[in-house]
């Protein structure tokens, strides 16, 4: 047991005693060690703060600002702090949801299921639209009943990629994203 | 960026973030940088610590201003006056950078005979064509004197021009600013004797600097007063700060972000500040610039490699539907310019084409230019909608976005929605696009909707890979640390396993209109299982090879084969880009970022010792060069315009340019080069132009065509606005904006009592846009729990509102329900005599999500700028009312969690676990 | 939420100025009851054992019952210490530590060193009661002599505790340790009373009369402890409720009692016992009013309507 | 360059500590080797340049898994936080301070990150009777969770109101300036997040010199009103381990003008305590032997 008696110290107060540390106290450390660190970017504003990923068994662990950046030097702002929640989430979705026509619910789909009627939707469509010249002769080969939304968000090869497809595959002109200027 | 575009040549922030500790005078307008960007103001604060001023101007006090020296409070949609009284001020005291001016821009430069200006014409630029509420900078004589559109025989197509003007086909992004009528780029600037014809006295009266003279002479202290209710005091203070901030010893920054780009004039606003920036010299030199602070991780890469319809990767027009653009030679001579670094644009073109479409582009089959859609109007995200909510689309993608919430008048974007046969969301959370259906509280009930509806889970950042363009042009790659959980699936895993289903079932097909998609190179596959960090493999199959794309996005050598890869040999920077075929490069611009198969410049990660510019972290286009237009940082001769603001120069004994920059700069041209009259492309540009990309290799104070709706800023009003425009009284709002008028985005256009306050809407800290990254975050949603609206104590007692009770605010388009945050941090504003109130409005609630509330986007309207089609949230009228709305209100649609996981951190002893997590040992109390 | 009283200034420019810095500990009745009885237990057994030493024979018969009872007393009061604790299995903690600075690792060790010659002293009770006699006299004596010490600390550390805090009310209250000892003394003389009527035997005037004297001394304690809190009192949002408990508690624990006992005296021996009776009662009853009121002092509201959140969780 | 948290993977876990009913119930009775005294450690909160972002809000719950307190809008400025609490260990305080139109004072909107003082002789350790809060080798008031059995007693002690008892496993619970991450010779989570350097960590002494700098530089630069709170001990109280640069009265950031340790009083209490038993006994006893036949 420890003894912690009060001798008058400076300023009239108890002075430090030996401390009753806990077995746990002694033992404690930061949850990092052994961790797999990886570099990363936060996925909020263009201000493009470095981040470092911990995970362990496979799991996030921890996500905090990288000391290295040159733009942040291991800062961040509370979303940036926030970024390990948007991954583990317990309202994140890890399944296909499926709304029929009129339907008033979800229903959960495989994934493979769901690939393959967007892709016949798409060659529906597509068929359905694709005009070679307008009216006055002019070369379109654009289909415009389909469109795509969406990049600023996303990584420059996925952005590459959607434009390709969509745009010199399929001829779909109306691509977007929330780059205006 | 056109502003951007226009004046310098690139449309992109010039400086990096860093950049801003080196700055004596910072200017933060349209910004609210603290809030929307803390961790890039931590440069303007260190700044600060070192003694540099910071100005903030701006509708509302907010946590920018707190931390300003300065702030001026004005009135929404009034930066143009503001800034035009800047540039008068700066002219009439002769505070501008005489050399830096005379030399870098084209101040001195005759424009043609015929040319009226706005002071002429009452508030009009010559050219307008009513019928089309266009301009035809043709024949409005915008060009240069003697250029090709001086000439009368070349005045043809004009018609047309102005009309596809009006339909706004935009090919905005090829940076040396838009096609503003269907002739040639060049035609407005190219001089048959090389230089256009100057004054270098700057007493001719149809050189640029007179006209920049008349042209702002309106715009007095007291105007600006008058127009955005400050006061004369406080607006030269700020121009006092600037001036005495700017030329060779100092220099001064310039920050804006959607706060400008939301206005019909949002282009305009930009420009004016280029025009101050060149004035001042403070463009291409340390501390100096202007920074567009954007607001997503890669607004810029999706910019610069763009999903955007009337853009290919690397600013160049998407094709349309015009003689202009027939073959790829129209398109080369109609879009390429003669003079300057776009001489390089055939060699762009083409090895985009081989990037698509491999060995079926071949010289002889024009590298299968005709392959690509021609857009034959404006196909932008509000048309898109505006189209949609007419039934006259089919399907759509949104991936990553939420236009049911964020959208512009997201009413209509939402009628739009419940008018698809099918829609696929791919995102993380079931957001309000994701459940319009369902959660819209105004929506018809689901039996009623037809729209059937995929909702794909994504990857979050930390379980893919990829590269992410940031504000500074910096790119910078993501490492994947561990595989999305359950079936989310990266965006890239969706596009890429999308195509490869279309193309099976295409397979075989003959049929010309499908041949794109089939000769499309479509081969991402890893070749070895790919690894995680800690050593296992991933789960996940069909995962494309990112780093195989961004190999293609930089360019390859076709006809040289890399012994290690066996793959064509990877290109070290666009100069090695090739017209004949044989190179590819799915962006010219990004050339260099992966200069070998072991390296990928954006993955680098290495940090050199001192603040500098960093140049081993990251890569910045073009060519890694952190601050761009530099050679402007050294005087005509190549010498730093002081010892305090050098950056680069010549160096005669190794006869190249040198410094702490990658020269952007022909590194080896002396400053004395003068080019042959003759002489084309980069042979064009002397030894002492710094702006590359523009044909005569200078700055424009004056846009020769390159803007839609002028080729110098003017002050109108925004579409809605409670007052007249008091500086051209005739002219209210901007002549060119396009008006969407239909029963979904009614319009208050002209001042109106049942409208009388004026709106804008702005981010806060605590939350992310319309909130899909946010609202469904408890850490995030405790901070800002509610939808509010913030109002000056004056209108509350006026309209009889407490603080903290509840109000309703109804504009034109729709209304909403919100608390009432009565604060003295917004005034009310004096106005043509009138008091003006204005309120704030956060734009991060909507009907989903663990905090859910009023959607400020019911409130704004859809609008389209000609230049680039955007909409116009910051500044709109409505009417505020004590209490709350009847009908149904938005309950919360997933179950607020007060952690995140609260199992234990795997193979972690109990001593090193998280104390948070409190276990609860006994029932509570 | 605070509430608009200007709407011309929503925001208050002196900040967080009109808000109290400090934290209730969350402290109710259970402490109050705790009070009560510690000095239920430790009054009862100093009395007792003060009485033994001035005269076994006297006092014998009554102190016979009253440790016994001195010891259910504490057991409940425990049972309060207990129960109050946020981890109740984790009591045993608070003997982790023997740490003179905290009034309440003083007082726990106290109570802890009191219940032993207090347990000792009632099994031999209880034994001799049950006609055992060969226990030796000095074993009473020297538990009784080490027991009075640390009673008096049990009963001393209760108003240190609260008036070593940062609370309003609390921290100003210098006579409140003196305020809680004292009327520990006279509650366990009230309770002797009480068992020297229900015994009958005993020299039951005396007690009658130290009683008298002990409340007479007490409500000069009560006073002085009342006049320090009123400043805390009247910021509170009806702290007039808390003054009335007070000034109601202070009549019913030590006046009524008093006239009551003056009475008794002079009345036929039921009578008076059943007097005495509903005087001690009211003592206790009395006494707990004063104790609860000065525990829920801090778990007011300021007068402003703004009061500090104490919990976070959940 | 610190690339300390590149370095923390390489090192290996502790071992588990014991569990088990007895481990338990002996645990904290067990002897253990005591850390060696390290330079002690603190915050240095410069509110001046605080963008009342609550970057250091989320950090600390992020670092420590602490529960999201739920829903509650103020109205209170941006102030939806309100107190600290045992799930709350940062506190970002907003002032506004305006003048009504017309008037032409000074206009300006203060924020402040507030957290556990770590006081350097704290009340809420003299407090506590079981040892649960002790200074560590950093010198920083820590609560032990496997220790403190939520007795209150720091909670009613506290001058600041920092400490509170959550609701959910009984325990008080307050900012641990990140022993966990100390220990590894990290930073804590909220100082490293802050992205303007308001929230600083470091050895007590040189936090104080920075603060004396910067003190001198602002009131050069026509800021005099600047000042430091709680780094030097007072009459009444200690210094205190996480100090603040303030602008106004501390008052107007919710801090006690003039903070007071309650055990500077205790000894007289105690004698007061004694005389009241005193008195009675004494009394009582003379009655008895006056009216004793």
């Amino acid at each position: 047991m420890i003894f912690e008696l009060p001798i008058l110290g400076r300023a009239h107060w108890p002075r430090r005693t030996p401390q009753p540390f806990s077995p746990q106290s002694v033992a404690r450390a930061s949850r990092l060690r052994g961790a797999t660190v990886t570099p990363s970017v936060c996925p909020y504003c263009a201000v493009g703060c470095g981040q470092l990923i911990y995970t362990k068994a496979g799991r996030l662990i921890d996500i905090e600002g990288d000391p290295r950046s040159p733009i942040n030097e291991g800062t961040l702002c509370p979303k940036g702090a926030n970024a390990f929640e948007l991954a583990v989430n317990p309202n994140r979705l890890t399944k296909v949801h499926y709304r029929a026509p009129n339907s008033d619910r979800w229903e959960i789909k495989d994934l493979d299921w769901a690939m393959d009627q967007i892709a016949l939707r798409v060659k529906a469509a597509r068929e359905a639209d694709f005009t070679a010249t307008d009216p006055d002769g002019r070369r379109l080969n654009s289909v415009r009943n389909i469109g795509t939304l969406g990049g600023a968000t996303l990584d420059v090869e996925e952005n590459y990629l959607i434009k390709k497809l969509f745009t010199a595959g399929l001829g779909v002109v109306s691509v977007e994203n929330q780059a205006r200027i | 960026m056109p502003g951007l575009g226009a004046s310098f040549g690139r449309g992109a922030a010039t400086n990096s973030q860093q950049d801003f500790i080196n700055s004596d005078c910072i200017l933060i307008m349209g910004s609210n940088m603290a809030e929307a960007h803390p961790v890039g103001f931590r440069w303007p604060m260190r700044a600060k610590a070192r003694g540099a001023t910071l100005i903030h101007v701006d509708p509302r006090y907010s946590r920018t201003s707190a931390h300003c020296d300065l702030f001026v409070g004005i009135r929404t949609g009034s930066d143009i006056a503001f800034l035009g009284g800047l540039i008068h001020y700066v002219l009439k005291h002769e505070r501008w950078f005489q050399e830096y001016v005379l030399a870098y821009t084209n101040a001195s430069v005759l424009i043609e005979e015929g040319y009226e200006d706005t002071e002429d014409l009452d508030g009009l630029f010559s050219g307008f064509k009513p019928e089309a509420r266009a301009y035809d900078a043709s024949e409005g004589h915008w060009g240069y004197e003697g250029s090709p559109s001086d000439r009368p025989d070349d005045a043809e197509e004009t018609g047309e021009a102005a009309g596809r003007g009006g339909q706004g086909i935009h090919g905005y992004g090829l940076m040396g600013g838009a096609t503003s009528h269907g002739q040639p780029r060049s035609v407005m600037t190219d001089a048959p004797a090389g230089e256009p014809p100057r004054d270098p006295t700057l007493k001719h009266p149809r050189c640029v600097m007179q006209i920049l003279r008349r042209h702002f002479a309106r715009y007095t202290p007291e105007v600006v007063a008058a127009v955005c209710g400050c006061t004369v005091e406080e607006f030269t203070r700020v121009a006092e700060s600037l001036c005495e901030n700017s030329g060779r010893d100092r220099t001064s920054m310039i920050v804006y972000a959607v706060g400008w780009t939301q206005h019909t004039t949002g282009v305009q606003m930009i420009r004016a500040a280029s025009i101050l920036q060149l004035l001042l010299g403070n463009i291409g030199r340390p501390g100096g610039g202007i920074m567009a602070m954007r607001g997503h991780s890669s607004i810029q890469g999706s910019s610069d490699v763009p999903t955007l319809y009337d853009l290919l990767p690397g600013y160049l027009p998407q094709p349309a539907a015009d003689p202009g653009h027939d073959t790829l030679d129209d398109y080369v001579q109609h879009e390429g310019l003669p003079t300057g670094y776009w001489v390089n644009l055939r060699k762009f073109v083409v090895s985009l084409l081989k990037a698509y479409y491999g060995d079926a582009a071949q010289p002889e089959n024009d590298f299968r230019y005709d392959w690509l859609p021609r857009i034959d109007g404006d196909y932008s995200q509000l048309l898109t909608f505006e189209r949609m909510s007419r039934g006259e689309m089919t399907g759509y993608f949104v991936l990553g976005q939420n236009p049911a919430g964020g959208g512009p008048n997201a009413g209509l974007h939402r009628a739009g929605l419940r008018q698809l046969d099918w829609l696929v969301v791919v995102d993380w959370f079931p957001t309000e696009t994701a459940t319009f259906w369902k959660n819209d509280p105004d929506a018809p009930p689901p039996d009623q909707i037809k729209t059937e509806v995929f909702l794909i889970p994504a990857a979050s950042s930390s379980e893919k890979e990829g590269t992410l363009t940031n504000t500074q042009r910096l790119l910078q790659w993501h490492s994947k640390a561990l595989d999305p959980p359950g079936d989310c699936r990266s965006d890239a895993w969706f596009v890429y396993n999308l195509g490869k289903r279309l193309r099976a079932l295409y397979s075989g097909s003959t049929a010309l209109k499908d041949q794109p998609l089939l000769n499309l190179t479509w081969d991402y596959d890893h070749e070895r299982p790919h690894r995680l960090p800690d050593g296992s493999f991933s789960r996940i199959a069909g995962e494309p090879d990112v780093d195989r794309i961004l190999q293609e996005i930089n360019g390859r050598k076709l006809d040289e084969i890399d012994p290690r890869t066996g793959r064509p040999r990877l290109l070290s920077g666009f100069s090695e880009l090739k017209d004949d075929g044989s190179t590819d490069s799915g962006c010219w611009l990004y050339g260099g970022v992966y200069p070998d198969p072991e390296h990928n410049r954006a993955a680098d990660r290495k940090v050199d010792e001192g603040p500098g510019l960093q140049p081993d972290w990251g890569f910045a286009w073009p060519h890694n060069r952190r601050i761009m237009y530099n050679r402007a940082s050294a005087d005509p001769e190549g010498r730093p315009w002081s010892e305090r603001k050098k950056l680069i120069w010549w160096d005669e004994a190794q006869r190249r340019w040198v410094g702490d920059d990658e020269p952007d700069f022909e590194p080896e041209k002396p400053p004395g080069y003068r080019p042959a009259p003759d002489a084309r492309g980069m042979d064009a540009i002397a030894g002492d132009e710094p702006f590359i990309m523009k044909p005569d290799g200078i700055a424009w104070l004056f846009a020769a065509g390159a803007i839609k709706d002028g080729p110098l800023p003017a002050h109108y009003e925004p579409v809605e606005s409670p007052v007249g425009n008091l500086i051209y009284p005739r002219m209210t709002h901007s002549p060119t904006v396009r008006t969407l008028r239909g029963p979904l985005n009614p319009l208050a256009e002209s001042p109106s009592p049942e409208f009388p306050v004026v709106a804008f809407t702005f981010r806060l800290t605590e939350h992310y846009l319309s909130g899909p990254m946010s609202r469904f975050n408890g850490w995030l949603n405790e901070l800002q729990p509610e939808m509010f609206v913030e109002l000056s104590p004056e209108l509350a007692e006026e309209r009889r509102i407490q603080h903290g009770g509840w109000l309703t605010v109804r504009s034109p388009r729709g209304r909403i329900e919100a608390r009432a945050m009565v604060t003295r941090r917004i005034r009310p504003l004096i106005v043509e005599g009138r008091t003006i109130h204005q309120i704030g409005l956060p734009f991060h609630w909507s009907y989903a999500g663990a905090s859910v509330g009023g959607n400020a986007n019911d409130l704004t309207s859809v609008l389209a700028d000609p230049n680039v089609s955007m909409h116009e949230a910051k500044a709109f009228t409505c009417q505020v009312e004590p209490g709350r709305l009847a009908g149904p209100v938005a309950r919360p649609t997933v179950v607020p969690t007060a952690w995140p996981d609260t199992r234990p951190i795997p193979e972690t002893p109990r001593a090193s676990q998280p104390e948070g997590k409190f276990v609860r040992s006994e029932p509570p109390r | 939420m605070p509430t608009c009283t200007d709407p011309a200034s929503p925001m208050n420019a002196a900040g967080y100025a009109s808000r109290r810095v400090t934290k209730p500990p969350n402290w109710h009745e259970l402490v109050a009851f705790d009070m009560l009885f510690n000095n239920m237990t430790t009054g009862l057994f100093v009395v007792a054992a003060a009485g033994d030493l001035v005269s076994r024979p006297a006092f014998g018969p009554l102190t016979r019952l009253a440790y016994p009872m001195a010891l259910l007393f504490l057991t409940i009061d425990l049972a309060c210490l207990v129960l109050d604790l946020g981890h109740r299995f984790r009591f045993h903690h608070m003997l982790r530590v023997f740490k003179p600075s905290s009034p309440m690792s003083l007082g726990t060790w106290c109570l802890t060193a009191y219940s032993i010659p207090l347990g000792l002293l009632s099994t031999i009770e209880v034994l001799e009661m049950a006609g055992i006699r060969e226990i030796p006299a000095w074993m009473r004596l020297a538990s009784i002599t080490t027991g009075i010490p640390f009673a008096m600390g049990a009963a001393m550390y209760k108003g240190v505790l609260f008036s070593t805090t940062s609370q309003p009310g609390w921290k100003d209250s210098r006579w409140l340790g003196g305020y809680l000892t004292n009327s520990a003394i006279a509650i366990g003389c009230a309770e002797l009373l009480a068992i020297a009527d229900l015994a009958g035997q005993g020299p039951v005037r005396a007690i009658r009369t130290s009683l008298l004297a002990l409340l007479a001394i007490n409500l000069g304690f009560l006073a002085t402890l009342i006049v320090e809190l009123r400043p805390a009192i009247r910021t509170l949002k009806g702290g007039h409720r808390l003054d009335l408990m007070l000034t109601l508690g202070a009549a019913l624990g030590v006046w009524v009692p008093a006239i009551l006992i003056l009475v008794s005296g002079t009345m036929p021996t039921i009578a008076s016992a059943i007097i005495d009776g509903i005087g001690m009662v009211l003592v206790l009853a009395g006494n707990f009013l004063v104790r609860r009121s000065i525990v829920m002092l801090p778990h007011h509201e300021n007068d402003d309507g703004i009061v500090a959140r104490w919990d976070g969780g959940s | 360059m610190n690339a300390r948290e590149l370095e923390i993977s390489a090192i290996p876990e502790p071992a588990e500590t014991p569990s088990g009913p007895v481990a338990t119930i002996l645990g904290p009775f067990l002897p253990v080797v005591r850390p060696e005294p390290r330079t002690p450690t603190g915050f240095y909160t410069d509110t001046t340049v605080c963008i009342g972002c609550k970057a250091c809000e989320v950090a600390c719950k992020q670092w420590n898994q602490l529960p999201s307190d739920g829903l509650n809008w103020s109205g209170d400025s941006y102030d939806n936080t309100q107190a600290l609490s045992a799930t709350s260990w940062r506190h970002v305080k907003f002032i506004e301070q305006f003048a009504s139109a017309g008037a032409d004072a000074p206009s300006r909107w203060l924020m402040m990150s507030d957290v556990c003082k770590h006081c350097s002789a704290a009340p809420c350790q003299h407090a506590c009777p079981t040892g649960a809060i002790i200074y560590n080798e950093f010198s920083n008031v820590y609560i032990q969770p496997d220790i403190c059995n939520g007795c209150a007693y720091c909670i009613a002690a506290c001058p600041f109101g920092v400490i509170t008892r959550s609701d959910l496993d009984g325990h008080a619970h307050k900012c641990t300036l990140c022993y966990d991450r100390q220990r590894d010779g990290l930073i804590p989570a909220c100082a490293k997040a802050c992205p303007t350097a308001s929230i600083q960590f470091g050895p007590i002494d040189e936090l104080r010199d920075r603060a004396h700098r910067r003190i001198e530089e602002l009131n050069s630069r026509g800021t005099p009103s600047a000042y430091l709170y709680g780094e030097a001990p007072t009459a009444t109280y200690s210094e205190l381990h996480s100090f603040y640069l303030l602008v106004d009265r501390p008052s107007t950031y919710g801090l006690p003008e003039s903070p007071f340790n309650p055990w500077l009083r205790m000894r007289g209490d105690y004698l007061r305590s004694l005389l009241g038993g005193l008195a009675a006994i004494v009394a009582m006893i003379l009655v008895w032997t006056l009216r004793m036949p």
